[in-house]
């Protein structure tokens, strides 16, 4: 990682040893995510796959700055957003927004479509009326929305579908630079999920979208992503690009979460889940060193000795193990 | 071949709600064997849950069940039985697993009672061997250190472990027939494999049958016996799992099975999504309910309405005026 | 554990507020108590040597440390009335303040309870509407009004109860307790429809929860899904109200007292507050707001005792 | 729901939706329940606004011919222990009971929203600070203060609904808190931050119009329940001072006569009575409109 590329101008994104620690009550604090880096290159979609109660959320909202991260920093195009005051941030905010999972409560109930999608711009920009309204109604039809119809309605008169998309709108109205997406499609249906997945395709090539995509599902991430990352109790184990990472991964957690996806195709066979029963550990209270060494099949002495560095096995693809799987 | 253990004939379970009358199950004939397990797929909102409960007879009050339904299981009509012989009928001989293991576990009884009491409701054991049976089923189903565990409260388990539990009490009884309705959808991707594999190899050991509900292909694909597709209320498609997916007929489970991204395919693949909404079900379309998002729909199908029709070999089963014989992706 | 801490840090601070502002408060009565006690024919003399006898010519503050620090060590002040000293008055009275508090709210569970469950099992019948009903009446009474009422049903028109008078304990059991059924019902009829209201809603819901459903899909009878599997989890807001009702019960308990003639900490109150008689009021309030944190105190122990979630910590995140 | 997507056109569905619509109105119409009721809360507060010019007796006048007469002609409700007329002073003392009613509920509620939405809000110290004064305030039974009150600054109308006021404040709060917290933690408040808006902004337009409707609900609770704390009050004589007539007051003073004239407690009784389950039965009606409302919306 340390690698100094030429096409650093070119990086929109750049994550350092971020940290998130929150107070879990009982004077314990939780770890829920330990110091993550990761580059998202202009254009790309960068993938955050893992369980729940790895960290992936509370990782996102931490680039995001909602809140801002215990430690570590989160360059903008070169502007540590971390660092900077309150003040310096809101206005910079146009260039990174996010769309989150639960369609309903991403939309306030209250407000109409109008004043959801044109709240960005109410706050950023200085528009004139009419020049809002003409961008909202450019907006919605954009998410395959009908922007007549659409504008005086409220949230509830809608399908889980449709409130994604308004969601979306609002996020891409202030053209931004860098948008993250929280589990977009984890609460809709199969066929509703496919349509939003190849709305946010479209979407990204129009608008020059650079996206980090999170979710559980690895078929999902991996149809959307150009590389993707495997995050496990806060900490990541794996990044490659995409198809290199379903292909050959080095990460023993990496392969059981890919041997257990369920394919529909009964004559693929049942994969193994090489894994050992158990717990997920608290992230109150996270093992030493590797922190997958108590379910790993693999764990040695070292892994609970030693925390593994990322490495880099082939160009991209970093594993942090001491003993990474080969072929 | 032996009469089968569970018939359900015309079921139609209507809701009175404040806008009309809602048809969530509209009319579903299938017979499941003993020892088999049939997959039920579809999305949310088809029906599936209600089928669920209308076979367990776990029905709100403003329900409105169709004059020719009929649910014989083993030979019995359940609608003709009386409330009392129901219960003695549940959790005994058929048994279910609920989809969220956080919500279907009482927060304020421990694990050994909630499986100890079905044990002395229905079999008549005392509070002690209620216990000790207790103990082995949490074996059973793979909890580590049961002694331990069958005196704790659900919080202090884990949501895999807690499905677990339920599966325990599920089975406690020795049910002929369970009906786990979308057992793993609230768990992570690997705690849901060990969950389906222990249910599939209960099912076998104990020789049950099984309906498996779910909207995920992936889920039936390895662990049924046959599959019913489900749309707005109806059976749609029908057959023995390998068939179903070899030999996709319906186009709406073509289309379902194609709007699902694979991890075998390459990123940025297009998925090709099926336009549109589920048809509303309290004023439903004439004619094929899928007709309106439906990628070879006819004259025909905006009429009438289509039948579920047995192929002549009897393994495959479709409600469609024009069954295509494609198969889904190479 | 830390939780505890917070919550007695809390309460010291509640405690030493409710004192010092009603110290402020009683202190700005008007009307010079010394003029009261000394009479009307007593000279500015006499009052200003009262006045140096009470202790009121230091400033406010310095009497609020003094009082504090008695209070502290038992003695609580003396009556400027009657020199009966305060903490004895309020303990003489107490047990039959307690009394009547309990029967009360005793009887208000013995109507809400039952009435509740019935009403949500057959949510939406006519015998729900009918305890829906007889709840919007009972409501609408305060326990004033019910205790008149009462008063001329059952002692004027029946002649079965007293309408005045309270026997203590020592006269006989009975005799006590036929003294205390009127005051008692007159407080649990204006009380019991929040708490079934309360328990209704809460059982509603709870009827509605997956692991309701899968105990009806196991067999088990009505009967015992309701008592077994439904009651207990639907009485945690029930009890947590209990504890806030307990400001209610004091307030009716007050009203009811001098009604009845009841001999309790209300009656002593509220003849204080007609003789301005602060250093009692200031007994009594502190004497209420110590009961009103200390039962509700007792009300989060039932509460953890009844919520496994809350007595058994978790194990796993 | 709305067609609003170009891809999604399901089939003219709006020719069953006019009748279901009609249908719902028809299940939703309200009841003798709620009417009978209202007619009568209007009744009383016409009667209350008019009072001076309905040509009653003056409700402090003493007629030494008529002490604590039944119901008669010169008297339609009869008289007092003191001979002054039962009507009258009913109607007089429902300009105390309406005023108290409806003035210490806005009270509480105005400060307890400004208290409760802070501490829902930004948590925190604020949070702490407001939860030790609304367990402070809660520790003294709200009755104990209101005599404190009335015995210290007097017993007048705007003493009344001041104190009276500040009972509300600590129910009023601990709403606006829990839901403020119940909101605040909803994606479409993370969205706003996201965007950049300010906390003024969040409160006013992403929160503020979510609360008001719990709050509006608990405003009709809270009525009948002044009305009947200020009956308690003037019950206790600690009310409104004396000649002006209250209800309570008027129950307490045919106490000592029930036996011989119970018509003297009886009449306010009834009255007071009516108008609290008037009261109760109108705002269960409204409350649970506004929460269906409410669940169709969210």
């Amino acid at each position: 990682m340390n690698r100094q590329r030429q096409d650093d101008h070119d990086i929109i994104l750049a994550v350092r040893d971020l940290v998130v620690e929150h107070d879990g009550g009982d004077g314990r604090t939780v770890h829920a995510v330990s110091g993550i880096s990761f580059d998202i290159r202009r254009g790309e979609t960068l993938g955050l796959v893992g369980e729940s109660g790895c960290g992936k959320t509370s990782a996102a909202r931490a680039v995001m700055q909602l809140p801002r991260p215990t430690r570590g920093s989160v360059h903008l195009e070169g502007m540590n957003l971390a660092a900077l005051p309150r003040k310096d941030l809101r206005p910079l905010r146009a260039k990174f927004q996010m769309i989150f999972q639960d369609p309903i409560a991403s939309l306030n109930p209250r407000r109409r479509v109008r004043d959801i999608v044109g709240g960005p711009l109410a706050v950023q920009g200085e528009l004139g009326t009419e020049e809002k309204n003409r961008r909202i109604a450019e907006v919605l039809s954009d998410v395959g929305l009908n922007a007549e119809q659409t504008m005086e309605r409220l949230p509830h008169e809608f399908s889980g579908g449709q409130c994604q998309r308004i969601s979306l709108a609002r996020a891409i109205i202030l053209e931004p630079k860098l948008l993250i997406c929280d589990e977009p499609v984890s609460a809709l249906d199969v066929s509703v999920q496919a349509q939003i997945l190849n709305l946010l395709e479209e979407m990204k090539a129009r608008h020059a979208l650079t996206m980090l995509f999170i979710s559980h599902d690895l078929a999902v991430v991996k149809h959307i992503s150009d590389r993707v990352a495997v995050m496990y109790l806060g900490k990541l184990c794996e990044l490659a690009p995409a198809e290199e990472l379903y292909r050959h991964p080095g990460h023993p957690y990496t392969a059981a979460l890919l041997a257990a996806v369920p394919a529909p195709d009964p004559k693929r066979p049942l994969g193994r889940i090489d894994m050992v029963a158990g717990e997920l550990p608290s992230p109150t209270d996270p093992p030493s060193g590797c922190r997958f060494r108590t379910r790993c099949p693999h764990a040695q002495p070292l892994c609970a000795e030693q925390e593994p560095k990322a490495g880099e096995v082939s160009p991209g693809h970093t594993i942090a193990c001491h003993f990474p799987l080969s072929g | 071949m032996a009469m089968p253990l569970l018939q359900v004939i015309d079921q139609r379970t209507y809701f009175e709600t404040g806008r009309g009358l809602l048809r969530a199950v509209d009319g579903v004939d299938f017979e499941l064997h003993q020892g088999r397990t049939l997959g039920v797929v579809g999305e949310s909102g088809c029906g599936k849950t209600v089928l669920a409960r209308s076979i367990m007879g776990l029905l709100p009050s403003n329900t409105r069940v169709g004059e020719g339904s009929r649910i014989i299981f083993d030979g019995r009509d359940l609608g003709a039985l009386d409330e009392k012989s129901l219960r003695a009928l549940r959790g005994s001989e058929i048994a279910m697993i609920f989809q969220d293991p956080m919500t279907s576990l009482n927060p304020v009884l421990t694990v050994g009672k909630q499986i100890g009491e079905t044990l002395i409701r229905h079999h008549g054991l005392s509070r002690h061997a209620a216990r000790g049976r207790a103990v082995e089923l949490l074996r059973d189903v793979g909890i580590p250190q049961p002694e331990v565990r069958v005196d704790q409260y659900p919080h202090q388990l884990s949501g895999g472990m807690r499905q677990r539990v339920a599966i325990a009490i599920a089975l406690s009884c020795q049910p002929r027939l369970l009906i786990a309705d979308e057992p793993t959808t609230a768990l992570d991707v690997t705690v849901q494999a060990d969950i389906l594999d222990l249910l599939r190899r209960q099912q076998i050991e104990r020789d049950m049958s099984m309906i498996l509900i779910t909207h995920d292909m992936g889920v039936v694909a390895g662990r049924s016996d046959e599959v019913a597709v489900m749309y707005a209320g109806r059976i749609v498609e029908w057959a023995e799992t390998p068939e179903l997916f070899r030999n996709t007929r319906m186009p709406y489970t073509a289309a379902l099975l194609n709007s699902i991204p694979r991890v075998d395919d390459p990123p940025h693949r297009r998925i090709d999504a099926i336009a549109g909404r589920p048809p509303d079900l309290i004023h439903p379309p004439k004619g094929c309910l899928f007709a309106p998002r439906c990628g070879h729909v006819e004259q025909r199908c905006r009429r009438h309405s289509p039948p579920l029709q047995l192929a002549s070999d009897g393994t495959h089963a479709q409600a469609c005026w024009f069954p295509q014989s494609v198969g889904t992706t190479p | 554990m830390r939780y505890i801490l917070r919550r007695l840090r809390r309460l010291c601070i509640v405690m030493f507020a409710v004192t010092l502002l009603t110290f402020l408060l009683v202190n700005v009565l008007p009307g010079d108590i010394a003029y009261d006690i000394a009479g009307q024919d007593a000279s500015e003399e006499d009052v200003q040597a009262i006045r140096e006898d009470l202790g009121l010519n230091r400033p406010v503050l310095v009497r609020y440390i003094s009082w504090l620090s008695g209070v502290f060590v038992g003695d609580w002040g003396a009556s400027f009335r009657t020199g009966e000293p305060v903490l004895e008055a309020i303990t003489s009275r107490f047990p039959v303040s307690l009394e009547l508090m309990l029967f009360a709210q005793l009887l208000a569970l013995l109507l809400a309870v039952p009435l509740g469950v019935v009403s949500a099992y057959r949510a939406g019948s006519r015998l729900d509407r009918g305890i829906a009903a007889a709840g919007f009446a009972a409501v609408s009474m305060p326990a004033f009004m019910v205790a008149i009422l009462l008063i001329l049903l059952f002692s004027m028109y029946l002649s079965v109860l007293p309408a005045t008078g309270y026997e203590p304990i020592s006269e006989g059991l009975w005799a006590n307790l036929r003294g205390m059924i009127l005051p008692a019902l007159s407080i649990a009829l204006a009380e019991w429809t929040i708490l079934m209201r309360t328990l209704r809603a809460e059982m509603i819901g709870v009827l509605q929860e997956d692991y309701i459903a899968l105990a009806r899909a196991k067999g088990m009878a009505d009967w015992h899904i309701l008592v077994v599997h439904a009651l207990r989890p639907s009485s945690f807001t029930l009890i947590t109200l209990m504890g806030l009702q307990v400001g209610n019960l004091i307030g009716g308990s007050i009203i009811i007292e001098s009604i009845f003639g009841i001999p309790g900490v209300g009656r002593l109150l509220i003849n204080a507050i007609y003789a301005r008689d602060f250093i009692v009021i200031q007994g009594c309030v502190t004497f209420i707001a110590i009961a009103y944190v200390l039962a509700n105190f007792l009300v989060d122990m039932a509460y953890a005792l009844l919520d496994p979630r809350i007595r058994v910590s978790a194990q796993h995140g | 729901m709305v067609d609003g997507t170009y891809d999604e056109t399901p089939e003219a569905e709006a020719d069953g939706q006019a009748e279901a619509i009609a249908a719902h109105r028809r299940r939703n119409r309200l009841g003798p329940i709620f009417w009978i009721p209202l007619v009568w809360i209007v009744f009383v507060v016409l009667l209350a606004v008019l009072a001076p010019s309905l040509g009653l007796q003056d409700p402090a006048d003493i007629d030494f011919l008529a002490l604590q007469a039944p119901p008669n002609e010169d008297h339609v409700l009869g008289t007092d222990v003191l001979g002054r007329d039962i009507l009258a002073r009913i109607v007089y003392g429902a300009r105390v009971s309406l005023t108290v009613g409806v003035a210490a509920p806005l009270i509480g509620l105005v400060l307890g929203l400004m208290i409760g939405i802070m501490a829902g809000y930004y948590r925190g110290w604020t949070d702490e600070i407001v939860g030790t004064a609304i367990d402070t305030w809660l520790a003294v039974p709200g009755l104990v203060i209101l005599l404190l009150f009335s015995v210290i600054f007097g017993g007048s109308l705007p003493t009344v609904c001041i104190g009276l006021g500040l009972l509300f404040i600590p129910a009023a709060a601990r709403i606006t808190r829990a839901t403020t917290m119940n909101f605040a933690n909803r994606e479409f408040v993370l969205a706003a931050r996201a965007m950049g808006a300010s906390d003024l902004r969040i409160l006013a337009l992403e929160i503020f119009p979510n609360i008001v409707w719990p709050l509006v609900a608990y405003i009709l609770i809270a009525i009948p329940i002044a009305v009947v704390i200020e009956g308690a009050l003037s019950f206790l004589g600690l009310s409104v001072a004396s000649p002006t007539p209250s209800w309570g007051g008027m129950i307490a003073e045919g106490r000592e006569h029930l036996e011989e004239t119970p018509h003297i407690s009886l009449i306010p009784t009834a009255v007071m009575f009516v108008t609290v389950l008037s009261f109760n039965l109108v705002g269960d009606t409204v409350r649970r409109r506004l929460a269906d409302l409410r669940d169709r919306a969210i």
